[in-house]
């Protein structure tokens, strides 16, 4: 579905992600996991061009994104839902989630409108504020508007920056479900960022670890949830923050 | 004793009741922990205590104080300082800065003492300083204390507004969502920290939605949904509590 | 009797001036909205649109088709001003855009003396010049014009910003620039057009007050700044706003003028601003900006 | 506790200013002219303006397009204290200096409690107002026709009839104004304007009044302005109303956006550009060929504009500091931090 | 070279105000005198030398004429300077002239230039436009003439309609004239209708409308739009095809008071300044396609003032100059009117300098 190679994205002067390689194939769920400031967010920001890569390639069904505006690059059929929400505060429930099929809404009105059903019907909260101005909905609930805002993308790839922020544990485990089922039906490729790495994990296929902006582990994703050192680094017992 | 009571407050935002008649108070030297869905008018029980909007109805004491309706600066002044959920940094201004700036209420140089650098303004400006340096490497922060708070990743964003926070030593303090963006063994360690601080009897009134952490340090918990309060208790209490399990927690309590 | 045609001629003076704050406002608040930008050279496109127009109708052209020219000349010019100094200055702040589009200004009443000289110019009026008479007051057409077509550019933009979608992608991009691109909208290409567009309706104001106080190179300026009063008035984000404020200033400059004395007018249309929004922080007609901590 | 690395922005702006103070007292015998000293009279006087300014603006982050009614507000009390009634010339500067701090206490505390754009306009109004009153009042001001005759500077015996000695004193009170400027935005009340700045909300969450400190920052540019406006009035001796237009607030900002309003620097660096800029396009446009008027340096000084800001958004001295404070220490951090895994 | 002030090179500074509001007075003035720069060069100067011409413009801005008026006198070292277009650049730069003692020749009109109340010195300042201690008399007696005593008085609300307004205040009672109304009005008005609607209620006999071109041209258009017929005087503002022009229709019948560069070739031929004024008309529409302005009329006069006077003075000794510039001028005939300068009146213009010329058939014709 996409592969990434050897890319690297800096902020100003600083290399941020150091020529990572990876793939995400059709209909697979892909996590990565990685302490504060590993550069995870920096990586989905690169592949969605929001920053512009410094070196490497981002192939997509024989096409290269590396160099492309954001705008092309969701054209392509790549999503992000990013970190922090970025809602349209302004604009009502039912505005922003249809904004969210702005590059296809002109073309297929009527499928839009099925998909706006959709998302209502994944989260029944949004249904019953539809025409309530974005800003001022709960962090959570926002967090909803901006998931399903990204799912009215109807993207081939759909990248999740901490969807989990803010959410109640019942929502989370209502997204994970989303995530495979639009996985299982519409064959969406996903890459996942999360800070619940359990969750994450027990969804994904595969997943690997950022740190300092490479890649130091990766593999299956119940290997990971497995592996001693995911264990002690993000799961296990804590260490006391004196060290 | 008593630190914070509140009593039969509502907000009404044009039409929605976001919060609806909740009462409880908060014990001094405790962790208390405020939970419920999405939506469920926890922040804005933040908002009404920190003073950003007024209640429509109800009263909020401290120390057997009324604070409601004072501004939010002097809310602060009374001694209770927050967090926000979505972060409201001095994104420009160093890591340092943003903390030096937090022990405000500490200090008390004006322009003039400024402005001609007499020696008490430069003995109070180390004074902060060295506090704020202690406390950056407290949190494991001291790395980017020079680095513009609006670079930093958004996990450690958080704990810059934690610190920023803390550092003035409030009667209490309230934290939307501490852990939201930290991985399970940061969340750990900002646990660890907020018991220790706890030890040294500060008090805390948090909004979370990680149930482990939230279970391991809360001394009691309120549960609000829909703006109303329908349970309150201790960890154990609530864990059980049916009504809580079917609106909140789901029958699996962690995932 | 008297007073009441006093009083109705006071209300048509205001009317009418009010009607040409507002087309650049509706620009003014237009931009703003799509941009991000304060833009204090929006009053010299009505400048652009005047002086084109007189020249080009002096040289034999028919009025309707100078207008028409002018128009479609200062919306390329307003193109060309987006992309040579907004959209490579589109991350500055608002202080920093607020000087570009101030250098522009001077950019543009530089090149007006070049072109038009300092002298004022004048224009026919599009319907002949008869005052209508209502009550001693008088109505001039050219005041028909100015309110009927301000009210219909209104019309226009009310509908484009509230009830199509394309407006509302507009209208995003102001909102949350980073966001409105990871939806597909391209901020670059609606604000090229909106720009453009404000333009275009500068200008029209322009062509519009030019038979009635004549056409110079620096006529840009005041209307520029009380379009900008206007527009912050209406709380700069909605453009029927922006025309309420726009009429409101008209008429205030209008019945100071009539009862107090003009040097004291635009002192006297502060003061009332500055007291109604200390009443009302937002602007009169300000909507819910959805923002919350 | 190792405070290098945090005194260090300060530090700098101290060697700057002990530089500037040194470049001050050399320079009368460096140039040609008489009349690059009175250029530079009108520089330190525009440069103490904009000092002022860029706490305003740069730190507490509130745009005014009012600052040349405070300007006049400290000419016309020298020129009507000092010209009218032949009282000391200083009197006229306090004077000045008490006005500007009521009325910027009258304006501020109705204007605080607006958001954003509407502190622009409401000193945009406010600067008509105070126009108006000059215009009108003229029995006290003599109106547009002008005030002439204004005595010039004296205290403590010495009378200031020469450029040499306005220059001395204008730099002086500059010089001491960025060493104040220096002090207060590194301390207690300059983070306070800062984070004002980057989040109200915040700001008053840590107890911060908004309206005070808001307040303290116009007062000081108020101050800052009066004080420039007197002494620009016993200069030049002859001032009148248009002088203090809305238009002449507009450069101000100008002169304090190309400067950078974020640096110490911004507002001394703006008022060099901009009058030399004007000045020296005055001989250079005639010899790139167009001779006709004044309009092509209307052009060329609007498209430079234009262009210094595209390529410096931050000003000339915001991006240079920047370079100087961030980009090493961020190096560091970089190299330095320890692994997780 | 010419720091000496005795090279061969003739250095006149001239700060305009060629742009900004003034510029519609300014442009023609600085265009006026670079024409007869270089007209007086291409005959070979005087007396051999050549004339260097170093102008500014002001932008209409006080602090840039005080600044280029330094840089004239202080870099470039001139022997005198022409300018000031505006009254308020002039007073700023007076000090100067007078302490650096360079003859100063002001083309704005006001009365403090040559002859301030405080009595300041004014030694090295001449002028060469009719200010309103000139104008204001003339259109008194105007009216008196035609028995128009009570009348309205619209001014512009800045220096040019202040200072006619406080000079009409001064004298109207000894010409036994009456305003019923008094009003001013912004240079950016645009309507003035709601304004008029009171003057029209006072009934005067006729109105006055002191201001220049643009504005005077909208006040005189909304005067007859609200139905008043009474006959309107404007000032010698307005004096250009332009309101006529903006003006249109209403403009007819307009009366005003102006020098006589606007109905030259109306004058009889035993007028004295009929040849010079047909010959700067010629030779201005030749060089810059358009006609001149009785403001360009005024720099006019004063380039040619100074030029006899460095002939007479046999050099560009500033004291010289100034003397001769004082002394020697009885009679001078420029496009303004007829100088008779001396010690105690630095203009030299006499009312007899005007005419009362009206607007009839989109022209000028003599009204007297
Ligand atoms: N705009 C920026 N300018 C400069 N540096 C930045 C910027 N944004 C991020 N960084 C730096 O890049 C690094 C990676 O940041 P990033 O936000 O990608 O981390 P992350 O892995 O998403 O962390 P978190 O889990 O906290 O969200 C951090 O060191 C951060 O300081
Ligand atoms: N300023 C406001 N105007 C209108 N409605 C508001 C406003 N603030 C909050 N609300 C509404 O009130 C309800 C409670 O919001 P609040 O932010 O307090 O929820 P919360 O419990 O903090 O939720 P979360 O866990 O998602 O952060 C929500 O439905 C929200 O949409
Ligand atoms: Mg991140
Ligand atoms: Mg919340």
């Amino acid at each position: 579905m996409i592969s990434v190679h050897n890319l690297s994205v800096n902020h100003g002067h600083l290399k941020i992600i150091k020529e990572i390689s990876f793939s995400v194939g059709k209909g697979e769920i892909v996590s990565i996991v990685g302490a504060n400031g590993a550069g995870k967010s920096t990586l989905l920001g690169g592949i969605a061009g929001i920053y512009s890569p410094a070196a490497g390639s981002i192939q997509m069904e024989d096409e290269e994104l590396a160099k492309k505006s954001p705008v092309d690059i969701v054209r392509k059929g790549v999503t992000l839902v990013p970190e922090r929400r970025q809602i349209f505060d302004g604009l009502t429930v039912e505005d922003n989630l249809i904004l969210g099929s702005y590059h296809r809404y002109s073309k297929e009105k009527k499928q839009c409108l099925q998909d706006l059903e959709m998302v209502y019907a994944y989260f029944p909260k949004l249904a019953a504020m539809k025409s309530r101005l974005g800003g001022l909905l709960s962090g959570g609930e926002q967090q909803m508007l901006a998931i399903g805002r990204g799912l009215m993308a109807k993207p081939k790839l759909l990248m999740l920056d901490e969807p989990s922020l803010g959410l109640a544990p019942l929502i989370v485990r209502e997204i994970m479900n989303i995530l495979v089922q639009l996985r299982n039906i519409t064959s969406t490729s996903i890459l996942l960022v999360e800070q619940n790495i359990k969750a994450a994990l027990s969804i994904s296929d595969r997943g690997f670890v950022l740190e300092r902006g490479s890649i130091v582990l990766e593999g299956e994703a119940k290997s990971l949830l497995q592996n001693q050192s995911i264990k002690d680094a993000y799961l296990g017992a804590s260490p006391s923050l004196q060290e | 004793m008593n630190l914070l009571e509140i009593k039969n407050l509502s907000k009404d935002f044009g039409g929605v009741q976001a919060v609806q008649d909740v009462t409880f108070t908060i014990q001094e030297g405790s962790i208390s922990a405020l939970i419920g869905p999405n939506g469920a008018g926890k922040t804005t029980v933040f908002n009404m205590i920190t003073g950003v909007f007024p209640p429509s109805n109800g009263t909020i004491m401290l120390h057997s104080k009324k604070i409601s309706n004072k501004k939010p600066h002097q809310i602060a002044k009374e001694g209770i300082t927050r967090t926000f959920q979505n972060l409201q940094l001095f994104a420009d201004m160093t890591v340092i800065e943003n903390i030096m700036a937090g022990m405000h209420l500490l200090t008390k140089t004006g322009v003039w003492n400024a402005g001609f650098r007499l020696p008490s303004a430069k003995r109070e400006e180390q004074y902060i300083y060295d506090k704020s340096m202690q406390w950056l490497m407290r949190l494991n922060l001291d790395q980017e204390a020079y680095l513009p708070a609006g670079t930093l990743s958004y996990g450690k964003q958080r704990l810059v507004e934690i610190a920023r926070a803390v550092i003035s030593h409030p009667k209490l303090i309230l934290l939307d969502e501490p852990m939201a963006g930290l991985n399970h063994n940061e969340s750990e360690k900002l646990a660890d920290l907020l018991l220790e601080m706890k030890k040294e009897g500060q008090t805390f009134l948090l909004v979370e939605h990680d149930m482990d952490i939230v279970m391991r340090v809360a001394d009691h918990i309120v549960v609000l949904d829909h703006g109303v309060k329908i349970a309150e208790g201790t960890p154990d209490e609530i864990q059980q509590n049916d009504t809580v399990i079917a609106a909140y927690l789901g029958s699996e309590v962690t995932i | 009797m008297e007073s009441l045609s006093q009083l109705m001629q006071l209300l048509f003076s205001g009317l009418t001036i009010g009607s040409i704050y507002a087309l650049i406002a509706i620009g003014f608040v237009i931009t703003y909205n799509i941009t991000g930008v304060l833009n204090f050279a929006q009053g010299e496109f009505a400048m652009l649109g005047a002086l084109l127009t007189i020249s080009m109708s002096s040289a034999g052209l028919p009025l309707y088709l100078a207008v028409i020219v002018a128009i479609l000349i200062v919306m390329m010019v307003g193109g060309l001003f987006e992309r040579a100094a907004i959209y490579p200055a589109r991350k500055s702040s608002v202080a920093t855009l607020i000087i570009i589009t101030i250098g522009v200004s001077f950019v543009f009443r530089g090149a007006a003396i070049f072109i038009w000289g300092t002298q004022p110019h004048s224009l026919t009026p599009f319907s002949g010049n008869t005052p209508i008479r209502i009550f001693e007051a008088v109505l001039l057409p050219q005041s028909l014009w100015a309110v009927g077509i301000s009210l219909a550019a209104l019309a226009g933009m009310y509908y484009f910003f509230n009830k199509t979608y394309t407006g509302k992608a507009v209208t995003a991009c102001v909102m949350n620039r980073f966001a409105a691109q990871l939806m597909g909208i391209k901020p670059e290409k609606m604000s090229f057009l909106s720009i453009s567009l404000s333009a275009g309706l500068g200008a029209l104001a322009g062509i519009i007050i030019a038979p009635i106080s004549g056409a110079s190179y620096q006529m840009g300026l005041m209307l520029g700044m009380k379009a900008f009063i206007a527009a912050v008035i209406g709380g700069l984000t909605n453009a029927p706003a922006a025309v309420l404020g726009a009429f409101l200033i008209g008429i205030i400059e209008a019945f100071s003028e009539g009862y107090l004395s003009s040097g004291y007018k635009d002192a006297v249309s502060f003061a009332v601003l500055l007291l109604v929004l200390f009443f009302m922080p937002n602007g009169l007609f300000s909507k819910k900006s959805g923002k919350r901590v | 506790m190792d405070t290098k690395k945090f005194t260090r922005s300060y530090k700098l702006n101290l060697y700057g200013i002990a530089l500037l103070l040194f470049a001050v007292i050399i320079f009368p015998f460096l140039v040609p002219s008489n009349y690059f000293i009175s250029m530079f009279i009108l520089i330190g006087l525009y440069g103490i303006v904009c000092t002022g300014l860029v706490v305003l603006m740069g730190h507490t982050g509130q745009i005014s397009l009012g600052h040349a009614a405070f300007y006049g507000i400290g000419a016309y009390s020298s020129a009507i204290v000092s010209g009218k009634y032949d009282l000391p010339p200083l009197m006229g500067v306090i004077t000045g200096i008490l006005i500007a701090c009521i009325v910027a206490l009258l304006i501020g505390i109705p204007s605080f409690k607006l958001k954003e754009h509407y502190l622009a306009l409401a000193t945009l109004g406010f600067g008509v107002i105070v126009f108006t009153f000059l215009k009108e009042w003229t029995s006290l001001t003599g109106g547009l026709n002008g005030f002439f005759g204004i005595p010039p500077f004296e205290v403590a015996g010495f009378t200031f009839t020469n450029d040499l000695s306005y220059y001395f004193i204008v730099w002086a009170i500059l010089v001491i104004g960025l060493w104040f400027v220096n002090n207060l935005i590194h301390s207690r009340t300059g983070r306070a304007l800062k984070s004002i700045h980057g989040s109200e909300s915040a700001a008053e969450s840590i107890g911060i009044n908004l309206m005070t400190f808001k307040l303290k920052a116009l007062i000081i540019s108020a101050v800052f302005a009066s004080v420039a406006g007197s002494f620009y009035a016993h200069y030049i001796s002859f001032i009148n109303p248009q002088l203090f237009e809305v238009m002449t607030s507009i450069v101000f900002l100008i002169m304090v956006v190309i400067g950078g309003s974020s640096s110490l620097w911004g507002g001394l660096a703006g008022a060099i550009i901009y009058v030399w800029l004007v000045e020296l396009l005055k001989d250079w446009v005639p010899l790139l060929g167009f001779s006709t008027g004044g309009e092509f340096e209307i052009v060329f000084f609007g498209v430079l504009l234009v262009v210094l800001l595209i390529f410096k958004p931050k000003g000339l001295m915001g991006s240079w500091m920047e370079k100087k404070l961030f980009l090493s220490q961020k190096k560091n951090v970089q190299n330095k931090k320890g692994a997780a895994l | 070279d010419s720091s000496s002030g005795e090279g061969d090179e003739i250095i006149i500074g001239g700060v305009f105000s060629a742009s900004g509001p003034a510029a519609p007075l300014g442009k023609g003035e600085m265009d006026t005198v670079k024409m007869l720069v270089d007209k007086v060069n291409e005959d070979g100067g005087i007396d051999g030398k050549k004339i260097k011409l170093i102008s500014y413009d002001d932008k209409s801005d006080q602090n840039e004429a005080v600044l280029s008026m330094k840089k004239l006198i202080e870099q470039e070292k001139v022997h005198a300077v022409i300018g000031g277009t505006i009254s308020g650049n002039t007073l700023a730069m007076i000090p100067l002239a007078e302490k650096s003692e360079i003859p100063f020749i002001s083309l704005a009109a006001s009365k403090q230039i040559h002859n301030p109340d405080d009595k300041s010195s004014r030694k090295w300042i001449f002028k060469t436009a009719q200010g309103d201690d000139v104008v204001i008399p003339k259109v008194l007696q105007y009216l008196k003439d035609e028995g128009l005593t009570k009348i309205a008085w619209l001014n512009v609300a800045n220096a040019y309609g202040t200072s006619g307004h406080t000079e009409f205040a001064a004298m109207a009672k000894d010409f036994g004239i009456e305003a019923v109304v008094e009003e001013e009005f912004e240079a950016t008005v645009t309507d003035a209708k709601a304004m008029l609607t009171r003057v029209k209620k006072e009934k005067p006999q006729a109105v006055v409308v002191w201001g220049t071109a643009q504005e005077s041209a909208v006040i005189t258009k909304n005067i007859r739009q609200i139905g008043m017929d009474v006959p309107i005087i404007n000032s010698h503002g307005i004096g250009t095809k332009q309101f006529i022009e903006l003006a249109g229709a209403e403009a007819e019948g307009i009366i005003f008071p102006i020098g006589r560069l606007l109905v030259a070739d109306q004058l009889g031929d035993d007028d004295k300044q009929k040849e010079k004024l047909l010959t700067y008309q010629k030779d201005y529409e030749a060089e810059f396609n358009a006609p001149p302005s009785t403001f360009g009329g005024h720099s006019w006069d004063a380039f040619y003032l100074l030029v006899e006077a460095i002939k007479k003075a046999d050099g560009t000794d500033p004291k010289k100059v100034r003397d001769a510039l004082e002394k020697d001028n009885g009679g001078f005939v420029g496009i303004s009117g007829v100088f008779n300068i001396n010690e105690k009146d630095h203009n030299g213009l006499s009312k007899d300098s005007l005419v009362m010329v009206k607007i009839k058939d989109g022209g000028w014709v003599i009204n007297e």
